[in-house]
């Protein structure tokens, strides 16, 4: 499958700039004929994903958070890696409700799987956490 | 994000701008729940018009102020909620514990 | 000066690219107080850096355009680099009405230099061309 | 960008929505240049009501239609330009030959 187009971001983990990718996702997405609902769960998921990197990953520290998309044939996939503390249970931080942080509702992940067709999650203790989301292009006009 | 509060019939009313996530929540946390010790407001109505995203962080920080007003009996209420946050506050679960209204009228009524 | 904030985008030399970037300095720029015509300003001055290095960078090749954003207490800073052809003579290329492609106008350089505060080009035959330009933030706002 | 074409009293009407940068000047040209063959139209309007943003690129590509149109004694006028877009024609020197009208009829009458 050819890559059609390709961005990558690099940025200070601030939270100003959760919402800085989000734009930037919508007018990548926006290259493809979408529903309006289908960049909003675009937008939600990119959201969750850097939110944790920031919040989980880096924590008080500041770290770089990395976010590249990708324009396919038929797929627009979204990869987010932080190099902060990492997961040690994947399967438990996916578990819905689950959060480590009593603050928060442990929605995270439920929202990526959610609005998104594929995510998978690869963490190593210490080094960091990579997201990858994909969504599938199936509005006709698209081709 | 922008932020302003009034208070009607004692309860504290909520006028929101812009995107609920995690880089506005500490500003809407600290501006409401300043609003509510200052006002003794009870009940809180979110007037979400001008809000156009919200993700978890966003539905987390509403639910952290249910926490706080139910102890004491209170309720939230939302107004005109744009529907891609409709959609978003319903697959959270948060529609369970605050009720969506056309107008702030219709909201004060029914607390 | 401290810099308070740091995005890099990375992207293939695709003219799509073009207005996505220009939407993330926006969004980038909104982080601070400027009025709509600075951040309109902003907006051309990086959409004709980014075609030129698509253009006259990389003309029928495709190649990898950078572009950096800083945001420090009083200036923001805008970075695009190409690793294109390269500007022999950097002065007559910023000449207005100067272009080597017939079918131009030659208002690039132009355009930068009175959108933006500060413009400064540096080039290499063969290996490329760095445009960096500021734009100082005077509103008081956004001190 | 969206451009839709049509002729009346003998002008082309362009209609362009969208951003006017080096991405969309090869589809604004050639849609014009076609438009022009197919109406043997001698004069053109742009209706840029739903231009948001026009670049260097976006104003190269007007000039080459002026210079097409020229030859043959054609004019060109410009209807609903947005401010910001007012600016940079201005600024590139474009209203030297397009001159601005308020409406499609005001610049037909021009003609
Ligand atoms: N990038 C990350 N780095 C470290 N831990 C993470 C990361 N992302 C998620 N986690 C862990 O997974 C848990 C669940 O994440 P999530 O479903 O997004 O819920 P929440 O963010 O509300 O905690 C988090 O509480 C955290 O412990
Ligand atoms: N990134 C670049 N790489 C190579 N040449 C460049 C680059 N940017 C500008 N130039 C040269 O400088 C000239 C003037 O640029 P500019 O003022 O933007 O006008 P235009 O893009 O209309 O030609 C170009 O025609 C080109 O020859």
């Amino acid at each position: 499958m050819a890559i059609n187009n390709h961005i990558k971001m690099n940025f200070t983990s601030n939270s100003e700039n959760i919402g800085i990718a989000r734009v930037t996702a919508a007018a990548f997405a926006a290259q493809v004929d979408l529903t309006l609902n289908d960049i909003e769960e675009i937008k939600v998921a990119l959201s969750e994903a850097i939110s944790n990197a920031i919040i989980h990953g880096y924590g008080d520290i500041v770290g770089e958070v990395e976010c590249e998309m990708f324009l396919s044939d038929d797929i627009l996939e979204f990869i987010v890696t932080d190099y902060g503390v990492g997961i040690a249970d994947i399967e438990l931080a996916r578990q819905p409700s689950y959060s480590s942080d009593p603050e928060r509702m442990g929605l995270g992940f439920v929202f990526m799987d959610s609005f998104m067709d594929e995510l998978s999650v690869e963490s190593a203790l210490g080094k960091g956490t990579t997201v990858r989301m994909i969504k599938k292009i199936t509005n006709d006009k698209a081709h | 994000m922008n932020i302003s509060t009034i208070v009607k019939q004692g309860v504290l009313i909520v006028h929101v701008e812009g995107e609920m996530d995690m880089h506005s929540a500490e500003q809407f946390r600290s501006s409401v729940d300043t609003s509510l010790e200052t006002s003794g407001a009870k009940h809180i109505i979110f007037n979400l018009q001008g809000v156009t995203f919200i993700d978890s962080s966003g539905v987390g920080v509403i639910l952290g102020r249910y926490k706080k007003v139910s102890i004491l009996g209170g309720k939230l209420a939302a107004v005109n909620v744009k529907p891609q946050v409709v959609r978003i506050l319903e697959f959270s679960g948060l529609l369970r514990i605050m009720k969506l209204f056309g107008s702030e009228s219709e909201a004060l009524d029914s607390l």
